[in-house]
């Protein structure tokens, strides 16, 4: 039984802990792919070690199967969100920051800035 | 026009497989909501959801064919006709507007306690169609791309040149 | 003073969070701004009618089948359900409103080409002074 | 059936306007009659209720069979039923009226959901007038408030869409205050039932007596932006004068009035003609002077309009006035004015938009000039519009004299002989721009070419002169609407 209680108590702690890392990422990192970065891989694992905490509580139960499952989508889909994500920021065009400040120039795959004004016109019904 | 598959293989895989567990999460929500937390607007929300994600990962056709316009605009009042449908029954068989009990013409208590129970799920199921199908429209009318249709792959718009 | 803010201070929120709202609403110039505004608004009133419900350690108003309530909910109040029935209805009619705003918007968007209203105003004024001339 | 009849008011046009948006994509033509049928059940409904009314002092409906203080009642009584009746029988003949206009000014795709709409205009409407449940009263007001923004936005100019626009944020703020003076009344007294919450107010006033003002503070300026009440006007010209013209018909008829209504039922019923009187005097002195200025404020705009609609729009901010004074005064005699004025503006008013409406179809565009030679081109439609148009005025054997000659004994009766020059000054102003549309329309230079050539389709007709005619009738027949509208305000103020 303790043995339980320290493993959720560990998970639980492991957990908020990346969590508090992820949004001092978001928060902290300099463009849109770093934070990106962050906020995908730190949230889905942080949330991971919070949930399987929880289990660790609940122990053989119904919440403790629904817990697992909400584990797997997390594991599942929050990565494909943040890969959507960035893959979008790419094509559109959104280029990565760089310490030195040398421009970023166009690269293969990339919408220009007149193809990127004409999509956004469409989202828009633009006049 | 944008290119209409920007999405990439990955994604589209993992959405299409994840939209039938939406929609499994959306009936499960609707049947909780007469004695837990859900209902029928958050599971019809939750139901709209998985097009929307059809259309967001696929492009606006291949979502809209999936939830064709005169099929959601007829879930919209379809679902609400089935709500005051129910009320307009209950009224009709001698109890007040929305007294399910009353369904239960000549029941005994049980029959009467289901009777409330049943009425209780069929409207729910009436918010859920209207709401689902609301969110559905609202979505499709306004990301609607201008001139969906009939424009060829990456044309170029003319635009005129401003110094000239 | 300290004192009767700290206990009250639900209130406080939900009059900041009115003001924040009603300031979008009225300085904004973009419509949608001015919706997002009114999203706040109505927000403000949620937490106020949710904070009316709260019951000092109150539990979950769920009717337990006589002997099965749990250790350590026999004697304890629960809170009050109807503010939450309440604004769930007011949360409907919320997106409800906002949904036609937002179609409004697109619409408006096609007709003028902006969302901006001091343009609009522009606009609609402009063609007026051509109707009379 | 009659038991039950003040849930089925609400619930026909409902499930009328259901039923128009799920088939009318297919039976397009269908859309109207059943609209008509729908509004027709709720127009003779609502007159029943309100003999019954007459008669019973009080009709109670329980929704669900609920007892009071738990579920939702329908609680008619006479202030209740005029508007009620009122409401009803405006949006039958609105209906009448429209089918020529919409199909005129509605793209056709539209047209089924414009039905639609206009039902579930009604039913909010109704629903805000038959309910005696606070929050219940909140819900209908947003369900009209949005079907109403959506009624201003058809409008085919685009300078519809934003007043569409305007309307709704203004709208939204004044249903979101109405929504928090309710929270702080259920926080005051626990419960949402009008009756329920008269009854526990004096124990609350006791307990928490700032609550209780916040909340009047909150539901007072929330219902005077809802019925355009004087400086917080600025929505109404713009709405009316884009809407459709149908819509503009059956929102000038019925929408602030019932908002007027709502402040009266929350003033009245549910704090309480005491509260009122005692407690907030200073108040209801406030609000009389801001009807007394949208009295005279009114008018004075709409003199100068060239536009019909917007001219009317200001006559309306003026003629709102009229309503609110009586509750103002608190006074029986004022007030039965004020509860007339219910149906004496709605017939005035409709009958005016009703006739602007026909100018719009015939010649394409509101402008004052299009009256022109009305009187000899359309002597039935012009007919309407001058009986109409006195009444408006207060001249004598129309109901709006009756309106006004109540109200100026209730000023003399309360010792504000004041604002009996309010009135008059009023009644001046209105004569000025009634004028300028009735000199076009009977006395125009003969040389000149109408641009209305021929009279309307028989269904505008109809309507338009029903409510030309209802202008006589409470006018000639004045202690009909005068008596109910006497008991109401007894009833209302506790004197018996």
């Amino acid at each position: 039984m303790i043995l339980l209680d320290v493993l959720s108590a560990l998970g639980l702690l492991l957990g908020t802990l990346i969590l508090i890392v992820t949004a001092l990422g978001v928060v902290r990192f300099p463009d849109f792919y770093s934070r990106l970065h962050a906020a995908g891989k730190g949230d889905t694992l942080g949330l991971a070690f919070v949930l399987l905490g929880l289990v660790a509580t609940a122990g053989l139960s119904l919440v403790s199967l629904k817990l697992v499952f909400i584990v797997f989508f997390v594991f599942v889909l929050n990565p494909t969100a943040t890969h959507a994500l960035a893959r979008g920021a790419w094509v559109c065009g959104v280029r990565p920051w760089r310490a030195t400040g040398e421009p970023f120039l166009q690269r293969e795959g990339q919408m220009t800035d007149e193809e990127r004004d004409e999509v956004v016109d469409d989202h828009t019904g633009g006049a | 026009m944008m290119r209409p598959h920007t999405e990439s293989l990955v994604v589209r895989f993992i959405a299409r497989r994840s939209v039938p567990f939406i929609q499994l999460f959306a009936l499960y929500v609707v049947a909780h909501g007469e004695d837990g937390p859900g209902g029928g607007f958050q599971g019809g929300v939750i139901f709209a959801s998985a097009f929307i994600l059809l259309a967001l990962t696929e492009g606006w056709g291949r979502g809209r064919s999936r939830m064709p316009e005169p099929v959601s605009d007829a879930l919209m009042p379809a679902g609400a006709l089935l709500y005051a449908g129910i009320g307009l029954v209950a009224l009709l068989l001698g109890g007040g507007f929305l007294q399910y009990a009353s369904l239960a013409v000549g029941g005994d208590q049980h029959a009467q306690h289901l009777a409330h129970h049943f009425g209780l799920i069929g409207i729910e199921v009436g918010v859920t169609i209207t709401v689902a199908g609301s969110m559905v429209t609202l979505f499709f009318e306004m990301a609607r791309p201008k001139h969906f249709l009939n424009v060829p792959r990456r044309r170029r718009r003319h635009r005129p040149d401003p110094d000239a | 003073m300290l004192e009767f803010l700290l206990s009250h201070y639900n209130y406080a929120i939900y009059i900041a969070l009115m003001m924040i709202g009603l300031y979008a609403i009225l300085a904004r110039g973009n419509l949608v701004k001015k919706i997002i505004g009114l999203n706040i608004l109505q927000t403000a009133v949620f937490l106020f009618y949710i904070s009316i419900g709260k019951v000092d350690r109150g539990t979950v108003p769920v009717i337990w089948p006589a002997g099965e309530r749990p250790p350590g909910f026999e004697n304890v109040p629960y809170e009050n359900p109807l503010p939450h029935v309440l604004m769930l209805t007011a949360i409907v009619v919320g997106v409800s409103v906002t949904a036609v705003a937002l179609a409004l918007i697109v619409r408006i968007k096609a007709a003028y080409g902006t969302v901006e209203e001091d343009e609009i105003l522009e606009a609609d004024e402009l063609r007026d002074r051509e109707g009379d001339a | 059936m009659d038991a039950s009849l003040p849930a089925l008011v609400v619930v026909v046009p409902m499930l009328a306007a259901i039923l128009t948006a799920l088939a009318g994509r297919w039976w397009r033509r269908h859309a109207w009659p059943v609209a008509l049928l729908a509004t027709a059940f709720a127009a003779a409904g609502s007159l029943r209720i309100l003999w019954r009314a007459v008669h019973e002092g009080v009709v109670l409906y329980r929704m669900g069979g609920w007892p009071v203080p738990t579920g939702i009642p329908y609680r008619i009584d006479l202030l209740n039923g005029i508007v009620l009746a009122m409401v009803a029988c405006v949006s039958f003949l609105s209906v009448l009226w429209m089918r020529e206009s919409v199909k005129r000014e509605i793209r056709q795709a539209g047209q089924a959901s414009y039905y639609a709409v206009v039902l579930l205009f009604t039913t909010g409407f109704l629903g805000i007038t038959i309910t005696g449940d606070v929050f219940n009263l909140y819900v209908f007001l947003e369900i009209a408030s949005i079907t109403s923004y959506v009624l201003v936005a058809m409008g085919r100019r685009r300078e519809g869409l934003f007043a569409g626009y305007q309307y709704l944020i203004l709208g939204s703020i004044g249903a979101t205050f109405v929504l928090i003076g309710i929270g702080h009344l259920y926080m005051a007294t626990g419960s949402l039932a009008m009756t329920d919450i008269a009854a526990r107010l004096s124990g609350a006033l006791v307990d928490h007596p700032s609550v209780v003002h916040t909340s009047f503070a909150f539901i007072t300026v929330g219902l005077a932006i809802k019925m355009a009440l004087f400086p917080l006007h600025s929505w109404q010209p713009g709405a009316y004068t884009y809407a459709p013209s149908s819509a503009s018909l059956l929102m000038a008829a019925t929408a602030t009035k019932v908002a007027a209504y709502a402040f009266y039922r929350f003033a009245f019923t549910v704090f309480g003609t005491h509260y009122v009187t005692a407690r907030l005097p200073q108040v209801m002195d406030g609000i009389m002077v801001m009807a007394a200025a949208a009295m005279v404020v009114g008018p004075l705009f709409a003199v100068r309009q060239d536009n019909l609609k917007r001219m009317l729009a200001y006559s309306s901010v003026g003629q709102i006035g009229y309503v609110v004074l009586g509750a103002a005064l608190v006074n029986a005699s004022a007030m039965t004015g004020s509860i007339a004025h219910f149906w004496n503006h709605a017939a005035s008013k409709g009958a005016l938009f009703a006739v602007v409406g026909i100018v719009v179809l015939r010649s394409g565009s509101p402008h004052i000039d299009n009256l022109r030679g009305l009187g000899r081109r359309a002597p039935w439609t012009a007919a309407a519009m001058t009986v109409a148009a006195l009444s408006l005025v207060g001249v004598p054997l129309t109901g709006g004299f009756v309106t006004k000659y109540y109200l100026a004994l209730g000023t003399l009766e309360t010792g504000r002989g004041v604002l009996l020059a309010f009135i008059l000054l009023s009644s001046l102003l209105t004569a000025v721009y009634m004028w300028r549309c009735l000199q076009r329309v009977w006395f125009a230079d003969p040389d000149l070419e109408p641009a209305v050539t021929r009279e309307a389709p028989w269904t505008m007709r109809v309507a338009t002169l029903t409510f030309g005619a209802a202008c006589l009738v409470f006018g000639v027949f004045a202690w009909i609407p005068v008596d109910i509208a006497s008991a109401a305000a007894r009833a209302l103020l506790g004197e018996n």
